[in-house]
């Protein structure tokens, strides 16, 4: 399998299901797969691999000369857009930048309960723009951004909490 | 009883305050930095919340970020387990305005805990015994002469404005003591310009001992007897038991009844610890109080049936410390604890990274309080404790074999841990005798070579 | 005391033994079948001997392969743990033979104890109550009339060339009688060509209560209380508890002061277990007697103090029973055990294979006896227990929440296990009430669905 | 398995599936495999590898060129003759028959103290021929050869205590 081997993957996964595998490990120097078909996992088992994005992964996998391994652990938070633990392979891919919320709060996305949004999907924002509030101990936090860029998708809700580290906005870097 | 409380936490604490929270129906929030994400704390609270990068400072240490995270997943109470924000009365001041309640002492009795001289003043007003000190320096060697005979020998001189060592004599007899301070004034002199000596009961062969209180929030003291902490390495506790061989009935009894009056006095909520050095003629001084659940606190939950952290939390919801007791708590046994850290059993350098297999020791006598497993990572941020291997017997023989037997089926690798030296520890014959006191570790260790 | 022990089982039981083993300085010897060669039984042992290919039949089994191994590793005595080899009278007279100590009572003991009518007959001479029955055929109505006149309805009439229901009928007063016995005699000769019938007290919802003993080898007897283990299906139990809620004061004491009695006369060594059934009405009634250590002893260490396992190694060794046991034993909290199979929650088919993460629960009051862990394997030739999982609380409801968290943090993936099952038990009202009896699972499974 | 060893993979697979085995596991030098297959965990008690072909997944593995042994279950009990995991696949291998233990005892090399031994290294013996007695519960027990051919190595000394399956005699096979 070359190190841009998503058909060659393809093609293990294939031949594993025909082969009515159940489960599957391989971790070969710089390479680790680690699978479980939903069918065989009678019930109840940790769905370690449904939902498995495989864009991600042959991403993970594609990552060069890839130091650290694709691994999909337990609790694997790997937001769908922009993991961007690699550079592009080809070209084709656009990643995103990903905002993600400084701190633990309230995230608001106007400046005060009934004004318009700071930022909406499809706006311009330079780095530095204010683009929502996290309100954290009583504190109104602006958070800015800190690329320049087109708003491509809010990634939370008014008024929903968010973590340390949360995606926030998905920014289409300019 | 409390609702949802979010445990301020980390580790193998972490996990115990969930387990208590568990079995008495109460929701759990944990908080976790982001190299934590994958740990059991995560796992098996009911809700997490990430509150910043891995350092504690920027995480478990961030008073905005934990308070944020209380109020985002609305708890009703903060528990903060030991270390990190746990004796921080500003932060137990924060979560009052926040109107959550922090689990331990109200914030003015963690701060006057938290000053040495005014901690032992309230102490010595109640009658607890302190380590007698002169008061100031004294004014020449005859001031000198009549202090220590109020007290006894040894003495200790110490320089006023010293430290190093220097200007600083022990003091055996009457009759050595005029040159001795004369010695330590003029070293004094030399080295810092100011010859003053002050005066302290030196004790020789000093026993960490320490009591575990209880108090509810409605005037109600209990003490649960005391733990036995003297092997210690660097002020850091290796291996704790309950009870000490060396506090007699009488002792115990004296002293649980002072400190029961003396806690209720100061107004004390919550669990804490009072902690006394004691002297080899069985003369027990108080050094300072942790206003706060302790690490080894399971030994005194295995003499004598109470579970610590339960009351904690049922204190915390406004029950009487009549119905979180039985009426009647007795010594059982004996237990003992090491703690498992993460370091090379000879350097103590720590050692952070991947474990590759763990296999905890089971059965008859044995807890294990933990939040590692196998394939988990020890990250390099947080203090080196990994596990608590606890044991109850019928008597020290019987906990001491247990320990024995416990510690060669508990399996680490992938990291160094200090189970060899713990083995070591218990193959001592001074350990097995049970007479040591704090400088075990020093003995032991130029022993071992 | 003994000086080497080989250990002629497997699992968990085998790693108990060696565990007490280590804590009293015997050396141990495991044996292996070759299905067995990466366990834990064989890693924690001194020596192991590997004694036969996977079936029982031809190595755990197989007599001539574990005395073999016992005398080329020159042991004093084997511990046969429980199953396998455990009531073997044969084995344990190879033994005798062979001047290796069998731990255990005597070969003539388990032999009686094994023959079911013998064993009534030796409870009921020592005025243990055995279930009443008619000695043979009642001669007509008037005659089941008569007895069951003087043993007290419900009754249970059976065909005495019966089997399988046919020519059985439960009498619930006298009225009803003469009609069911015509029906039961006239079934019964169609059936089987024999309309004899006998009969047998009927008890409507049988709970199953065992009583620990120990009897040390100078003839004395102490009895260790009781275990209530009526949570079985198909007669295999699942969850065991100690103490009962329904054996009062009275009832233990005075059975306990029978038991001693009868098993001092019996002439019983080392440890062992009486099963009762008990009725609602709160008699009880001998079944059997258990001649070896039980799986469900656990509990009654928690409860007691004591470690039976270290005491039969005792005992074995010639000690006395008041040298082992402190003065005045006492029932300290409860305990309830569950014991986790390998095994669909819901089909209960068997799920061997390998284990690929095991995370045990900790924590104050929980205890795991297992020899499994991550990456190991379960073996599809022997039974499907994996691990036992102790709590101890202060009383039944702190017990049951303490199970509950413990049932929670432990994770077992690789396989099927009955975790799932137990946590739905824990949250039965039937169950949590604790008014149960042996038809519990039929009723639980049914209402599950 | 060289980098591209897509199809060494799959035959292994085949090999595995044709074998009966239920769950696999490898790990040698930088490559590791684990599959388990669906149909076992279905059913209950996969028997690993009794039965399994040693010396043919020998040869299968060491195809590549990875240094350590192919290593799988449990119960594997890989004698440290013959095994030949690792070498070239070709011929040239030669593969010596172990002779087992079959119970557990006292090995003895001669009928009697003083007598001479039943066979020596070097001896050519015949299947049913007994080369050695194993003493059980006082019961001298004959053990009888399994195989024709040379003995080239006793394995046990004189004397010594032997468990079941310990290998006694290494046999060229004629």
């Amino acid at each position: 399998m070359k190190p841009d081997g998503i058909d060659e993957l393809k093609e293990l996964i294939a031949f594993l299901r025909e082969n009515e595998i159940a489960e599957f490990d391989l971790d070969r120097g710089d390479l680790k797969v680690r699978l479980k078909f939903a069918s065989a996992v009678v019930q109840a088992a940790p769905a370690v691999s449904s939902g498995m994005d495989m864009v991600a992964l042959a991403r993970l996998l594609s990552a060069g000369g890839g130091a650290a391994a694709a691994v999909v652990p337990v609790a694997a938070q790997v937001p769908a857009i922009g993991a961007s633990a690699g550079d592009p392979p080809a070209a084709a891919e656009e990643v995103l930048h990903i905002l993600k919320s400084p701190i633990v709060g309230t995230f608001y996305e106007s400046p005060s309960p009934g004004s318009s949004a700071f930022v909406s999907t499809g706006d311009r924002i330079d780095k530095g723009q204010v683009v929502c509030i996290v309100e954290a101990m009583k504190l109104m936090n602006e958070i800015e951004a800190d690329m320049s860029g087109e708003i491509v998708k809010r990634l939370v809700t008014n008024g929903q909490a968010v973590e340390y580290g949360q995606p926030l906005f998905a920014i289409r870097v300019a | 009883m409390l609702r949802k409380v979010l445990i301020a936490n980390r580790g193998e604490i972490a996990l115990r305050v969930i387990s208590a929270c568990k079995e008495l129906g109460i929701q759990t929030v944990a908080v976790y930095s982001e190299a934590d994400r994958n740990s059991l704390h995560v796992r098996f609270a009911d809700e997490a919340v990430c509150i910043g990068p891995p350092r504690p400072g920027d995480s478990y240490l961030n008073v905005p970020a934990v308070i944020s995270a209380a109020e985002i997943t609305n708890v009703d109470a903060i528990h903060p387990g030991y270390g990190l924000l746990s004796e921080n009365a500003n932060f137990a001041e924060v979560c009052r305005v926040s109107n959550i309640k922090f689990i331990g002492p109200p914030p003015e009795v963690t701060r006057l805990m938290g000053e040495k001289e005014k901690a032992r003043q309230a102490m010595k007003k109640a009658n607890v015994p302190i380590l007698p000190g002169s008061d100031g320096v004294v004014a020449d060697a005859e001031d000198a002469l009549k202090w220590a005979g109020q007290v006894g020998y040894p003495v200790i001189l110490k320089a006023k404005a010293g430290g190093g060592g220097r200007g600083m004599r022990i003091v055996r007899t009457a009759e050595e003591l005029p040159n001795l301070y004369h010695a330590a004034s003029s070293e004094a002199t030399n080295a810092f310009g100011n010859g003053e000596l002050y005066m302290e009961k030196f004790i020789e062969r000093p026993r960490h001992i320490e009591f575990q209180i209880l108090a509810d929030e409605h005037g109600n003291v209990e003490v649960l007897f005391e733990r036995e902490c003297s092997i210690q390495r660097r002020h850091q506790k290796l291996i704790e038991e309950a009870p000490s061989l060396q506090v007699t009935p009488e002792i115990r009894a004296h002293l649980s009844a002072t400190l029961k009056r003396c806690l209720t006095e100061i107004g004390y909520q919550n669990a804490g610890t009072i902690e006394f050095l004691m002297d080899e003629d069985g003369s027990i001084y108080f050094i300072e109080m942790n206003t706060r659940i302790q690490v080894e606190h399971p030994v005194t939950e295995a003499i004598t049936g109470v579970d610590l952290v339960k009351a904690q939390l049922r204190i915390a919801s406004g029950e009487r410390l009549d119905e979180i007791l039985p009426k009647d708590i007795q010594i059982r046994g004996h237990a003992i604890e090491c703690r498992i850290n993460a370091e090379h059993p000879h350097r103590f350098t720590p050692s952070a990274g991947k474990i590759t297999a763990f296999n905890v020791p089971g059965g008859n006598g044995v807890r294990v309080d933990t939040a590692q497993y196998a394939e988990g990572v020890v990250p390099p941020y947080y203090d080196s404790l990994i596990a608590k291997l606890i044991v109850h017997g019928k008597d020290r023989e019987e906990a001491i074999a247990r320990m024995e037997r416990a510690l060669g089926m508990f399996v680490v690798e992938g990291i160094e841990t200090s189970i060899p030296l713990h083995q070591d520890i218990f193959k001592d014959a001074e350990f097995r005798v049970g007479d040591f006191d704090t400088k075990f570790m020093e003995r032991f260790l130029a022993r071992r070579g």
